[in-house]
């Protein structure tokens, strides 16, 4: 293998020269753009973190994992997977391999960016094929023709894609299709290129009959040259194009992995962190089936996907809409195969609407717990001062109590607590009720809706209310309280439960014995309790014990939207109301006598639109106490 | 007060021919459910910071078609956005965002 | 073949006309004004949805064919011969009846009597009926173009022991909040403004009517009772009231104000009915029924029967219900009768 | 406003008036704010119409200032009443004239409500008894002294000098009507024209040339409220509603007042003073003040009495443009001196038209 071209050099390359170097700059500013966004704090952790062997590892792992093959993907659909990983690696491998030959044949062109793309050309076989020869071209035979079988299923998915598994899928822009089409017409065209030099340069499997074939009617060489000017035109628009099309994701995708595991957090929704997972963002589509809102179609432009395309287009008017429908249930952040937080980029775009409202929380001040009524339960050396978290209050002595904090919602639905409280003295569990008479809300309503600022003054305040009770453990009702406690609150050395899971521990510890005698039914996990805590385990363990547990159509992390979420700001009553059908629906596919769920919002929502009973997992269980203790 | 000892008193009367619609027009525009509301209380009667300041949804959506604005606002700017009042709201009216939308428009 | 007189023309005596000459009587139809319908013949729109009256009343008028009626004819006396009834019309015909339906229906308050909200007094002040009447003909000096500002007055006469009727006439609530959205689609520049008491938005629709008038309509509701009406330099209204919900006292100045009149037993109906000792209730003038619970239609006197509005104020519908209900009450009295 | 429907209102609160035979008895206030408004009544009634009104020096207060004040109760005002009425009965007369409003009102709710309670009725019987040694009588009629006037209104207007007209350009005299709130708010049936659109001082404006003017607040309480306008904190409130009442009026630009109240000309006539103190508004022409009157004086004034005789002197708002508007002679020299040409002093602070 010996070079063909002197000088190694064709004008045909120019256009692929034109749109790399265009590519190569836009992405140089673009990324000091980035780190200009991301707060000097952030950037400094950022830089620590490529030197770190474990995030380094992380890093290198996840990219394989995510950018090139696709896991994710392959996990919810094979063929869908497939079509990702075999485009992405096959491609990746295509330049690695391309580098290594040009490494092995041509030294001298190293550093030529074009040189190994279009290596075929200004190369020619010289005698004997070798078997080193034979491997590099069955390479690169092999994974130009993975990647036209990627290319292939991508095309069979733009008029099929429920094939692959998506009811749905993205409206593309005028610059997706620009780059669509060059993406398309890249590797048939390479194909055909390396096709008819593969008399001269020599080839696999795939481009040597090719060439044979088309040497049959082709009597001359005219065409080779055309080819690879067609060839390197696609390259060239290919990146012209990819800063304004969705193809932006394949360089930012590996950047924000980076950035994630350096532990960075979305701060601005449009700048910084944000500009890198908006931009990592494939438009693949998947989160327009995950939105529960969608079970309406006149609700499809609401997507997740749209509102990062609107967010590149700066179109603050969408943006502001959709950020403010959104039901923040955190489905398509689960589901994503990017792992963009979509939710996050909308938090924080509500806070540019919202945070700036002026509040007037002074009468936290007088707020204060007011435990169980008898006043045995305080412990002797708490003053009442103490309890009133006024500014003398100091820490109360530990406590061997566990803290009930029921929560504003949980009020709503009295079946909560009192089969919680019974459950409580069932198992003999000393516990002292913060919030009996009515308490402060846990902010992370306030949160949701953008007002971080406001927020804080409520977390200030329980955070010394809970602190001040002395107890170790708090346990709680409500999924949307326990993510902000978890989150936001600082309560280092107290541990924070749901009831679900103290009551899973009740179980296993034997403080209380249930009979199976609860009938059948299915478990619905609270958004804020499942993909918002991570909890999905406990409850299920519980209600295995209670009777026979039948399944949903979409379970666990993928669980719908009850339609009640505090989430939405402008979702409307109807609205939501067919939320709550398709959710229900997708509950009861095999019949359960009952609906169980773990969060007041969730049980008062579905009360009011179900046919069957709904009803909280601390009733369930608290129905089948047999014995105690 | 002056030489006389008293003045004339301010008039306590709601006088709708001087009340200026253009903000709740506006209100009205980004969330139309401020139209709903048949003054049931149920949002106050439930309201999580009511328990402590006087916080009222139904007050102040009266006050504000009154053209009590800064009375608005102060019955308002103690709410904690929980909720609960759209859970018990008869009128199914998205008390969340209405609330947002009034601090807005007329803070 | 039995005689039976049904005395007034408006829906449910025409109903019931009809139904008993579906059942084989020789009915005599009595009204004492120049066309058939009552106060049906005098409305635009019915509530909630909106229906033409004029196509129910073609279908009322159509239903009655074959049924004997007179217009421009009042009962001059009636009087109990045996267990019929003696009827002489004004026309000079008489009739031996087996049986007396008395449908005769419903007087509007007559708004004038409530001063303060002056009604014939200030120049755009005006009635329910008024305005119906302008929906149809759209011809009433009173109403001005393109007016600002609208009120509608609930209550006008009703829950109002001043006016002497403490009870609640039903339909105005209703009424009221249809002719606001509609007078809306007239003038949709305009503000409406409905003072109530309370809103009776009791029946099937009634409640979506309500939402619509707040949601679509934009129609402001004010808790409180208009005390007083007064005339300003311009022929405006200044309209005073207390808005209860804040308790703070009310003034709006507006172009057009609507009373919601109330009913009233119908004065020319109590006056035959008096002559056979058929006579209204002391607390409310309505006629007295047999029961308040299962025997609306009868009388205290066998052979006396009623249908609509002359027992208490009903919607259209309940009137047409009764009517129907009326028929059958006569039917089973007379064949009763026969038995003996 | 249309005048017809106005009309059918008042030919359904006709009023009874008998035409001759009266027992007369003063107002408290009236005596003191107005002393010539009741001598003119008298006057006319007696010398220029000639008819028999009575009065003695027995009578005295009805005790309505006291009873609307919660100082006496309403047993003591009954009482009071009733010694009154023995002393109309005793002089031998049946038919009852009072100068003051709340008067009327007061007697014709003790009436009413004797009428409703009689056991009441008999209490006080025998507490009249016990306390005066005088028989009980109820009067036959109870009239107001404007009603007597109005009664009497084209009687009067056939001896009238003077209309009430614009001399200059011909127009009736714009004139609001104030009626006292006790005169038919009560019982709008014992009132002429009743509550809501009263005759009572219209009757007489239009007997008289002049042109009744409706304005928005014509319902309204001049202001004095008794409890009101007695406490001094409380005064700004009095104040505010006679504000409210000449923003009111303000528009029509009126002319002159007539009232048939104790209490409503004073208030009408001395806030106007405060007011423009207070805020620097006036609301008549030029700078001045609406001259405010009693329907006596109007009377007066049209019949040709010297003005300074009718009292017009004593107003804080000065009448000279409005005699002028009439044509009606005066000599400004004679305005300040008393009978017997005794100089009365001078306002001291002479501003919302005093001149």
């Amino acid at each position: 293998m010996r070079e063909r071209i002197a000088g190694g050099y064709d004008n045909f390359v120019l256009p692929f020269m034109i749109g790399m170097t265009f590519i190569f700059i836009y992405l140089f500013i673009a990324l000091i753009r980035l780190f200009a966004h991301i707060p000097p704090k952030d950037r400094i952790k950022f830089f620590k973190s490529l030197v770190n062997p474990k995030i380094l590892y992380m890093n290198c792992r996840d990219i394989l994992m995510d950018c090139l093959l696709h896991v994710k993907i392959f996990k919810r659909n094979l063929l869908l997977g497939y079509m990702h990983a075999s485009i992405a690696f096959g491609w990746f491998m295509l330049i690695v391999v391309g580098h290594i030959e040009m490494w092995l044949y041509v030294p001298q062109r190293n550093g030529l960016l074009y040189y190994p793309v279009f290596f075929r050309y200004f190369v020619k076989q010289e005698g004997d094929l070798t078997l080193k020869g034979a491997f590099f071209f069955f390479l690169m035979d092999f994974f130009l023709l993975m990647v036209l079988s990627g290319v292939g299923l991508a095309m069979y998915k733009r008029f099929r894609s429920t094939a692959m598994g998506m009811r749905r899928t993205t409206k593309p822009c005028f610059a997706d299709r620009v780059a669509l089409a060059c993406l398309w017409s890249i590797f048939p065209l390479r194909l055909l290129a390396e096709s008819f030099t593969a008399g001269i340069a020599g080839g696999s499997f795939l481009t040597k009959p090719m060439y044979w074939l088309f040497a049959n009617f082709l009597s001359d060489d005219t065409h080779i040259l055309p080819t690879w000017w067609a060839y390197s035109t696609a390259l060239g628009l290919f990146f012209l194009a990819l800063p304004f099309s969705r193809y932006m994701h394949i360089p930012t995708e590996a950047f924000l992995i980076l950035l994630r595991n350096a532990g960075l957090k979305v701060t601005k929704p449009r700048k910084g962190f944000a500009e890198a997972e908006i931009y990592s963002c494939s438009s693949c589509g998947i989160c327009i089936d995950a939105c529960p809102m969608n079970i309406q179609k006149k609700n499809l432009p609401f997507s997740s996907v749209y509102f990062i395309r609107f967010l590149r287009r700066h179109n603050t008017r969408k943006i502001n809409q959709i950020s403010d429908k959104c039901l923040m249930c955190g489905k398509c952040v689960a589901l994503c195969p990017v792992g963009i937080e979509s939710c996050g980029i909308k938090r924080a775009q509500r806070g540019t609407l919202y945070n700036s409202i002026k509040h007037d929380y002074s009468y936290l001040a007088a707020a204060h717990h007011t435990p169980a009524g008898a006043p045995e339960i305080l412990p002797d050396n708490i003053t009442p001062a103490a309890m009133m978290g006024t500014a003398t209050a100091v820490a109360a002595p530990a406590t061997e109590k566990v803290l009930y904090f029921a929560g504003c919602m949980t009020h709503l639905t009295t079946s909560i607590i009192k089969n919680l409280t019974e459950i409580f003295e069932s198992s003999g569990t000393e516990y002292v009720f913060a919030d009996k008479d009515g308490g402060v809300c846990c902010g992370r309503p306030l949160i949701l809706a953008g007002r971080e600022d406001a927020a804080k003054e409520v977390i200030a305040k329980n955070t010394e209310l809970i602190r001040s009770s002395g107890c170790k453990k708090v346990v709680l009702s409500c999924p949307i309280c326990l993510k902000v406690l978890r989150e936001e609150y600082n309560l280092k050395g107290i541990e924070l439960v749901h009831h679900t899971q103290f009551i899973n521990t009740l179980l296993s510890q034997g403080k209380i014995k249930v009979a199976k005698g609860a009938g059948s039914m299915v478990y619905h996990n609270p958004c804020e309790l499942g993909r918002g805590c991570g909890i999905y385990r406990e409850p299920l363990n519980v209600l295995e014990q209670l009777g026979e547990l039948k399944r949903a159509a979409k379970e666990g992390k993928e669980s719908i939207c009850c339609g009640g979420s505090l989430g939405s700001l402008t979702l409307s009553y109807e609205d939501r109301g067919k939320i709550t059908q398709g959710s229900l629906a997708a509950l009861t596919v095999n019949n359960p006598e009952r609906i169980v769920t773990a969060c007041p919002l969730c049980l008062k929502t579905f009360s009011d639109k179900s046919d069957r009973p709904v009803v909280d997992i601390a009733q369930i269980v608290n129905e089948n106490i047999c014995s105690v203790r | 007060m002056g030489k006389f000892g008293f003045a004339l008193s301010p008039s306590s009367r709601i006088n709708l021919d001087t009340l200026d619609n253009v903000k709740f027009a506006h209100l009205i525009e980004i969330e139309p459910d401020v139209l709903k509301c048949m003054a049931c209380g149920s949002c106050t009667a439930s309201c999580t910071a009511g328990k402590f300041v006087k916080t009222s949804m139904r007050s102040a959506i009266l006050a504000l078609q009154n053209g009590r604005n800064e009375e608005a606002i102060s019955l308002l700017k103690s709410c904690l956005l929980c909720g609960k009042c759209t859970m018990v709201c008869p009128r199914a009216i998205n008390t969340r965002h209405l609330i947002i939308s009034i601090l807005k428009v007329y803070q | 073949m039995k005689n039976i007189v049904v005395i007034g023309g408006g829906p449910s005596g025409m109903e019931a006309s009809a139904q008993l000459h579906k059942m084989g009587y020789n009915v005599i139809l009595v009204e004492k004004s120049p066309a058939l319908g009552g106060h049906l013949a005098k409305w635009d729109r019915l509530f909630p949805q909106g229906v033409h009256a004029g196509n129910i009343l073609e279908g009322m008028i159509s239903n009655i064919n074959g049924v004997k009626y007179f217009l421009n004819a009042n009962v001059q006396s009636i009087n109990a011969l045996g267990k019929s009834y003696n009827v002489i019309l004004d026309n000079g015909i008489t009739v031996l009846a087996d049986a007396v339906l008395f449908a005769t229906g419903f007087d509007l308050f007559k708004a004038e009597k409530k001063e303060e909200y002056g009604y014939g007094i200030y120049e755009h002040v005006i009635t329910n009926a008024d305005l119906e009447n302008w929906f149809r003909t759209k011809n009433d000096q009173r109403i001005v173009e393109n007016p600002k500002r609208i009120g509608f007055v609930h209550c006008v006469g009703s829950r109002d022991e001043k006016a002497g009727n403490r009870y609640c006439s039903k339909v105005c609530c209703a009424t009221a909040v249809k002719q606001a959205c509609e007078i809306k689609q007239e003038f949709p520049g305009a503000e409406v403004f409905c003072f109530y008491m309370d809103l009776r938005m009791f029946g099937r629709g009634y409640e979506d009517l309500y939402l619509s008038a707040q949601k679509e309509y934009g129609v402001r509701f004010i808790r409180g009772r208009v005390s007083e009406v007064a005339e300003n330099i311009n022929k405006e209204l200044v309209v005073k009231a207390e808005d209860t919900l804040s308790g703070k006292p009310l003034k709006v100045t507006i172009d057009l104000l609507v009373l919601m009149s109330g009913m009233q037993n119908c004065s020319a109906g109590v006056k035959v009915a008096g002559q056979i000792g058929v006579a209204g209730m002391e607390n409310d003038g309505f006629f007295e029924t047999k029961d308040s619970i299962y025997s609306l239609q009868q009388a205290l006197k066998p052979g006396v029967f009623f249908a609509g509005a002359c027992t208490g104020p009903k919607t259209l519908p309940d009137s047409l219900h009764e009517a129907r209900a009326a028929a059958l009450a006569i039917h089973t009295y007379l064949q009763a009768r026969d038995h003996q | 406003m249309i005048y017809q429907g106005k009309q059918k209102i008042w030919s359904d609160y006709q009023k009874e008036i008998p035409d001759d035979h009266y027992f007369y008895v003063r107002s408290c206030i009236r005596q003191n704010l107005f002393p010539a408004s009741e001598k003119t009544f008298l006057d006319i009634t007696r010398n220029k119409l000639g008819k028999d009104f009575f009065e003695t020096e027995h009578h005295t207060t009805c005790g309505g200032i006291a009873y609307h004040c919660d100082t006496i109760p309403q047993e003591t005002s009954m009482t009071i009443i009733a010694r009154q009425f023995a002393l109309m009965h005793k002089y031998g007369y049946e038919n009852y004239v009072c100068s003051c409003i709340t008067s009327f009102g007061l007697y014709t709710e003790t009436l009413e409500t004797w009428h409703e309670f009689p056991e009441l009725e008999a209490k006080i019987k025998d507490n009249l008894w016990k306390t005066c040694k005088l028989e009980f009588a109820k009067p036959k009629y109870l009239a107001h002294a404007s009603d007597i006037i109005y009664k009497y209104r084209n009687l009067i207007a056939a001896q009238a000098k003077y209309k009430l007209i614009n001399k200059k350009t011909g127009q009736p005299l714009r004139v609001v009507e104030h009626i006292g709130c006790h005169y038919g708010k009560m019982f709008p049936s014992k009132s002429v024209g009743g509550a809501e659109y009263p005759y009572v001082l219209a009757g007489m404006i239009e007997a008289w040339g002049g042109e009744v003017i409706d304005y928005p607040e014509r319902r309204h309480c001049c202001g004095y409220g008794f409890r009101q306008y007695h406490i001094r904190s409380n005064r700004g409130y009095s104040l505010s509603n006679t504000h409210k009442k000449f923003e009111s009026m303000e528009p029509y630009k009126p002319d002159m007042i007539i009232t048939n109240c104790p209490g409503c000309p004073y208030f009408l006539d001395r806030w106007q003073y405060v007011i423009s103190e207070m805020e620097g508004k006036t609301y008549g022409e030029n700078g001045h003040g609406i001259p405010v009157f009693t329907y006596e004086e109007v009377a007066g004034l049209v019949m040709g009495y010297n003005p300074w005789d009718l009292g017009l002197q004593m107003h804080q708002v000065g009448v000279e443009p409005l005699l002028e508007k009439i044509g009606i002679p005066y000599d400004p020299k004679e305005k300040y001196k008393g009978p017997g040409g005794k100089d009365i002093g001078r306002p001291e602070l002479p501003t919302c038209g005093c001149l």
